[in-house]
């Protein structure tokens, strides 16, 4: 057990710090609400530049090329965190199709892809989820049927994130009807200025549309931009999926909540009362206090477990159930603690925080479903961290 | 001994869902939200005509002379259609007020009127119920008040008020008077009314005939058991649209209703929400009949509904997948409808704080 | 809604009372511990005799021989319960065989059993469950092989309470081992003093033998004492096993639960301050008597419902789980108000109430997974309560 | 950074684990109970021949100077075993109140004694962790101890006493000492020895050298710490057995462990449990490293994990259906272990109290 991080890394610490107080002027005010603003493209070129951004990609696809060291990614974070700056762009294209194309790309398609990707100047969005195929993904309908050296796209995508603000989508296609379902799948890429692709803003029960549903009617798309070959969609896909639920029930975010939870019940007064006073929502803010610490240390141990290339088994398959559960029970700690100002929401005079306790309370809510719902979660942990059996497959009725 | 419905509530029962089926659609619903209606004047309307504005005005003011449990069934459908009209305040605690201290004139003058449904009526008796927020709090001098109150009942489109003020006396004010301002409140919940009103030595009218404290006692016991009734009837209407999804959609080749961990979320919400239906029976009957029990079981009742509610809300959301996570099937009206009654007039911690009072386990 | 019970049974209700005070000089003190002593077996009598006991059963068969009517049978449980007087006798020979024979019996079986079994001449126990069929009682293996007139019965069953005292066991054997598994049942009657059974207690975690284990070896029963014919044991344990599942779960047990807890909480003290006093135990006290008064009142609307002949539906099938769920989060309560006090057991110095609340909290834990564990009932509320389908057949392998 | 155990703990830990594996197997854990032997003197030996009595003693005192994270690592051995054996106060909570506040000459005479494992010491410091109950508290007066303690660790057996008394004084009392009587409590865990003490005049040694409210506080957090280790252990071992029968026992055609309520259930426990770990981790690396927040993170240490603990031993019973229940598998030894470890030094709501305190969020 040793929570400093030695000598090496307190130099990687110090560089880190030097530049945030070289270059901390240039941090974006606006980061553009769906696309990056401008101030943010220079922004996301200066920390690549300096490795602060797609920092373990190689040079020639545009990025740092460092090695992989989660130590110091994690000192960036908290570098950048406790100076309050933003760090590089996050989105599905970096984090998501980057590493696909890197791992299975054609030369020509990294060439193309990755550098424009990263710098921000291409954005992604990802067609996987349909309506009718959420935790069942691989029953997904979405046609691509071939027409000369071309496929001709028919079908529906859902929860697809910033589509109507996207150039490019990585998307899943049944491109051979007659394979099994988890073989006729294909990883195919496509510019979303395509004729034939409509998108709908998607509104969830917050009232903002934070999705997008998008139709494809006959849309038509190079055989040759799929990714790792016909039928290989599903393999393509679940590497990535991986790395998603992983992002998800992050204890930082449960960390940062916690501490305004605790500044809320600090000043918020009821009939003259600090909320903290109050015995109730006080030993409930303490249950949730454990919880956090605990998935925090948990977090840190799944850490250490990752840069010394071990596996944590189950310890890794837990966080997206429990992080996300436990962020949504800090949120309603804080609607509760709030009595009747808890339930105000939108433009409301005597609105809190912005409402964002309520929006929070119905976005985990969403994040509790999505990326995998907790019963699919359920069956992961038992499955393959305890070894137990899988359902047997029903008679043919 | 009979405990359970009489052969005349279960039509009043049948005839009120079949009326709100008709005229409180999804559709309906989402259109008064969206355009912010303060009610919708339609399906306002088609409860006036089955009587629902005099459901517990006395005959010979021109109601309906019925009990607080029919008025609970009446609260249980509204919720069971989300539908985005005035009751709790109008239908319930303003008659309530007027009955318990109005005098024979003021009686004479309101009551027909609100049996009528000539008047929606807003009630401002929060601070009491819940404690007070944001410097609230309503002061009465020389027949004028001034202060504000927040979370008032009703409110949008209200022709007047019913207001409680610091001392626990109760003002009836109306809604045009000089010096009265009005503003709405956005909750999650956008099928009712819910307001901010802000005084200026505004003109009231006292209402001074009963002892104001017991009235005021009584608009909150009958307030908490509609809440209760009006979680209970959007609780099981989300329990039955979860189940009823879960027979449709498919996953994995099968229904997901067929899966034993979706049966068993559906299971639970069934077990955990239908007791509550008897305790608001018995609360609604103790209201009316057994007055000594009614504050106790007012307090059980919405604090009971507002816990197994909020579980329900969140499984029923759960069974529906990402679909019930979007607009689209319009699921989280019932979800946001259980969020308000949790919080209003009470939240269940201080609901319950109320009950150990009332049972000398705690200091008032 | 009329919670009075009108003058009809208001009369009925003095005449309880009035018998009540003429009689209580003979209620039995000591009960008898696992077969009725000789004054619980005057007691009974005399209960009979004025329709306080066996009240339904016709009186060719030894009953009162009244109509059934919910309301009588509860008002003289409520009187019995207000003087502190004892019903009359309670076991499985009683709740379950009696009933069995009425409808199933022949004639002989009737004349022969019923009487002795209610005034309690004759003690009954019940094999049903068996250690490799639980959940799954349809499974169970223990053979009765046919031999001239008789069976052979070999086999084990378990949780067979009274087992050691009992004169008689009613019994579900495997008679048609070819027939399907629901099909292949019989139910049988036969002494238990017959050679070849074996009793042995069946400790549990409380540390006390509540149940014990019967195993036959080699046992000999003549055929004619089969109940309702071969193969139709299935059928008729299941008209009696509803009953028995009505039974658990009751929510009276939970309200006379909930008054020792009050009690206890408003007279023991820590560091001086009375239980009642700490807001978090009396948050949780209010949370459950809300849900205790809930099922009661739910009990009084189901009793209404069987008083009019109505089905309640769902109503009635979700009564064991939750009633069995909330006497345990009761027991679960005195144990954590009690602090370390709540952990002493058995002879403990400082044991309070006897240690009651440790064993409810393991017997209540024991009576959720029997009579239908937490899980089969689930599934039948979804499935009979709610119309979900049942779980698809397995493949075969 | 790393944040994780030492290969020398990992090897220490699965050392402690062999040793408990044949030497605390069910049938002696069993025998031990039923025969309430004070502590098993053959599993005793065991530990004192791996060197667990000197665990934390200091190198020079004739122990192995090792950290609280090495004691909360056997301690977890010792829960998942549920050996009869003694250890929390014997090997934890005295050592460090010799550490702490015995004088060199004091400290001379019993750590070389206490590390060689020729000692079991009881530690009576429950009423300054859980409250008085029953007139319990020891006044101390010209070196003479008067009054009782109740819940005694390690009491059964044990050759010496380290006692607190009201004024946060300790003491140390011969187990022979004139006037000093010892009653066996009898909890539902019958794998250790909780006892009362009663005073009169008893002779006692005083540890006088260093701030004894400090090292009250030392032993308070350590044994924390030391609880909810043993919780997660024997509750990790529940998780595995229930898993094991749920592979094993087949109803309706399958093994249980394919119904998805049973994977759903053993997935919840582990899930829940798991964080716990690492939350014990760090309060262990705390208490030696970073004293600031030593206390806070004991106390929300033992509260979790008891919380925690609960569910798991219900659950897991509950997986194992009707054979959870009996004494047949011994299951419940397990559940047993978790339910005194609940409740010693502090029930969950206590302990949340003292954090409430630490952070300044409640008065004292």
């Amino acid at each position: 057990m040793d929570l400093a991080y030695g000598p090496e890394y307190e130099a990687f610490r110090q560089q880190v710090r030097d530049f945030i107080a070289a270059h901390r002027d240039k941090a974006p005010r606006n980061f553009g609400v769906n696309r990056p603003s401008e101030e943010a493209l220079v922004w996301q070129r200066l920390l690549i530049e300096h490795g602060y951004a797609a920092r373990t990609i190689p040079k020639e696809y545009g990025g740092y090329g460092a090695e992989p060291d989660i130590l110091k990614s994690r000192i960036v974070a908290e570098e950048f965190s406790n100076a309050r700056l933003p760090m590089g762009l996050s989105n599905q294209g970096i984090s998501m199709l980057v590493p696909t194309l890197l791992e299975l790309g054609t030369e020509e398609q990294k060439q193309k892809w990755i550098a424009p990707t990263l710098r921000g100047d291409v954005v992604w969005c990802q067609g996987y989820s349909e309506p009718g195929s959420g935790s069942d993904l691989a029953s997904l309908q979405t046609k691509a049927t071939e027409d000369g050296d071309d496929f001709i796209i028919n079908g529906q995508k859902i929860w697809t994130s910033t589509a109507h603000a996207a150039d490019m989508i990585f998307c899943l296609v049944r491109t051979e009807p007659d394979a099994k379902k988890h073989e006729g799948i294909s990883y195919l890429i496509f510019s979303m200025k395509t004729p034939g692709i409509e998108v709908r803003p998607l509104v969830t029960m917050t009232g903002h549309a934070e999705f997008n549903e998008v139709f494809f009617t006959d849309v038509r798309v190079p055989q040759k931009d799929i990714v790792a070959g016909r039928g290989q969609g599903w393999f393509v896909a679940n590497a990535t999926l991986k790395h998603e639920r992983g992002m998800l029930g992050d204890p930082n975010a449960a960390g940062s909540r916690l501490k305004q939870i605790i500044e809320l019940m600090e000043t918020e007064t009821m009939d003259g009362e600090r909320l903290i006073e109050n015995p109730l929502f006080r030993d409930r803010l303490l249950k949730l206090q454990a919880r956090v610490l605990a998935m925090q240390f948990h977090g840190l141990r799944l850490l250490t477990a990752s840069a010394k290339k071990e596996d944590a088994g189950i310890a890794r398959l837990i966080v997206k159930l429990q992080g996300c559960d436990l962020n949504h029970d800090l949120a309603a700690l804080a609607i509760d603690a709030l009595g009747e100002l808890g339930v105000l929401y939108g433009e409301s005079p005597h609105l809190r925080a912005k409402g964002t306790w309520q929006h929070r309370y119905m976005f985990d809510l969403g994040l509790i479903i999505g990326g995998g719902t907790a019963q699919i979660q359920k069956n992961i942990i038992s499955e393959r961290g305890l070894g137990m059996p899988r359902e047997p497959k029903p008679a043919k009725a | 001994m009979e405990f359970g419905l009489s052969e005349d509530q279960r039509l009043m029962q049948e005839s009120v869902n079949r009326t709100l089926e008709k005229v409180s659609p999804l559709d309906r619903v989402r259109k008064a939200a969206e355009a912010r209606e303060p009610y919708a004047r339609d399906i306002w309307a088609a409860l006036v005509d089955l009587g629902v504005p005099g459901l517990i005005v006395p005959e010979n003011e021109g109601g309906m002379g019925l009990k607080l449990l029919d008025a609970a069934l009446v609260s249980e459908a509204l919720g069971r259609y989300v539908a985005p009209a005035p009751f709790i305040a109008t239908a319930v605690m303003a008659p309530l007020a007027l009955i318990g201290s109005a005098s024979p004139r003021q009686q004479e003058a309101f009551l027909p009127k609100l049996a009528g449904g000539e008047a929606v009526v807003g009630v401002a008796i929060s601070e009491r119920a819940s404690g007070a927020r944001d410097g609230a709090g309503i002061t009465a001098s020389g027949g004028k008040l001034t202060g504000k109150a927040l979370f008032v009942l009703d409110c949008g489109g209200a022709d007047f008020y019913i207001v409680g003020d610091r001392d626990c006396g109760l003002h009836l004010v109306w809604a045009d008077a000089e010096g009265l301002a009005r503003t709405e409140l956005t909750t999650i919940d956008l099928t009712r009314s819910v307001g901010e009103l802000d005084f200026v030595n505004v003109e009231a009218e006292p209402l001074v005939s009963g002892d104001a404290k017991t009235t005021t006692r009584r608009m909150l016991d009958a307030g908490r058991v509609m809440l209760a009734a009006d979680t209970l009837g959007a609780g099981w209407r989300m329990i039955e649209k979860a189940v009823d999804y879960a027979k449709e959609r498919k996953q994995f080749g099968r229904v997901i209703g067929s899966f034993q961990a979706v049966k068993h979320m559906c299971a639970e919400m069934a077990a955990e929400l239908e007791p509550g239906r008897s305790l608001i029976w018995y609360a609604a009957h103790a209201f009316d009949e057994i007055p000594e029990e009614s504050s106790l079981m007012a307090a059980h009742a919405k604090a009971h509904l507002s816990e197994v509610g909020r579980f329900v809300a969140r499984t029923a959301t759960e069974v529906h997948g990402g679909m019930g996570f979007t607009d689209l099937l319009g699921l989280h009206y019932w979800f946001k409808r259980i969020g308000l009654d949790r919080q209003l007039l009470g939240s269940p911690e201080r609901v319950r704080q109320d009950a150990a009072v009332l049972q000398g386990w705690a200091a008032e």
